[in-house]
């Protein structure tokens, strides 16, 4: 799988792009249990208090979502286009 | 219908694009614009400039969900969305959505949608250089508002 | 609020209204424009051409009437409208209103207002030269319905 | 006063402008009474069938109106710019 961070998180995480070669994640929420910011603090417990929107194969999608290897997912602020 | 889908570094010509609009619709009486341009002002701030970041792979493909939800609603012969990345300075354009349809009511309602829902779905993001220093804009609450009156938000 | 009313034989460049509406508005993030064009079928026959005649010492009273009531309804920064007359082609422009407010729900509802008020209240009259011959436009009585939503049809 | 004719009552009238210099009528309905087509009917009972708009000193105004000397008035059909 690749995951992608963008905007304020891609900074927050130091990181635009992870390939993950760890077990393959369930789901969505227990991929982001696995992911540490640079603090130590996990994906799952930084979207308690920030806000968060996921896309997996460039679909916006929630946390329940199934993940397959090959997947692209992707963690990002709400957008701020327009 | 007739779409235009153009995420660019480059300015563009709303001339340019109603004559598009023009040659690629017959029957067409109304054409609607949306103009955004970079605010030179936000939260009391001075605005020297503006970086627009976005999520390549994902971001043509919302715009198409999006303009696929307004054709599905109105009565539309044609749609064009251009949107900017890069490098902007205060009071130039981000974005134009330029809808052709064949009543006015039509065009403007379509018009409208299409902005709420870029606003909320588009993956882009602002990043405003202030002297103060950068910052990332964020997300109004009102934008989400605008979108769920809309009626059905799926993307 | 910055305002401009051009009654006109010539075309218009709506980039060229932007740039106006930008020189002359601050704080403007949206930008709504409605413009009309010369349909090339109208009640099934063919249009060759259109003939605007207006009523000229009346018409930018009208337009400027219909300015006041956008003004004091919505915050608007800056409206340009302007009206081609005389000889059209089929697909010529028309018609051009160009609003510039702080937030896009407002562009959009102001620049809808004006348009619909103008179809009902500025003295303009549209002849269509068809293959059949000359006719006069008869007037429509959604264009009535849609100026009566807006609740209030003084002018 | 001045009385103007526009678009399809003006070919109608076959008439552009009238200076009118018979007895000044009170209001537009009485002078609407006294202009004659040129079928010989007046403008009045032409309106009972075809829409009319008309404007005194370019204001929208009904049949009402007090017309006073010097007074701009002008018959239309209804508006069909944009």
């Amino acid at each position: 799988m690749k995951v992608l961070f963008f905007a304020s998180l891609r900074e927050t995480m130091a990181c635009s792009e992870l390939a993950w070669t760890s077990d393959q994640p369930d789901n969505v929420a227990s991929l982001m249990t696995q992911i540490l910011l640079p603090d130590g603090q996990s994906l799952a417990s930084y979207a308690e208090t920030e806000s968060l929107l996921i896309a997996v194969n460039q679909q916006m999608v929630d946390g329940d979502t199934a993940l397959n290897p090959g997947d692209e997912v992707a963690f990002f602020p709400p957008v701020t286009g327009g | 219908m007739f779409r235009q889908v153009d995420i660019q570094f480059e300015d563009f010509a709303i001339d340019e694009v109603l004559g598009t609009l023009k040659a690629n619709t017959s029957a067409a009486g109304g054409f609607c614009f949306f103009a955004g341009v970079v605010r030179d002002m936000n939260d009391d701030e001075e605005i020297k400039s503006l970086y627009l970041e976005h999520y390549p792979e994902m971001t043509e493909k919302q715009l198409h969900r999006i303009l696929d939800q307004a054709e599905a609603r109105f009565g539309l012969l044609g749609a064009i969305v251009i949107h900017r990345i890069g490098s902007l300075a205060a009071r130039d354009n981000i974005v134009l959505v330029a809808v052709a349809a064949a009543h006015r009511g039509e065009a403007f309602s379509a018009c409208e949608m299409i902005m709420d829902y870029l606003k909320t779905q588009a993956t882009f993001w602002k990043k405003e250089v202030t002297p103060e220093g950068d910052r990332w804009v964020a997300a109004r609450g009102s934008d989400l508002s605008k979108e769920a009156a809309w009626g059905d938000s799926s993307a």
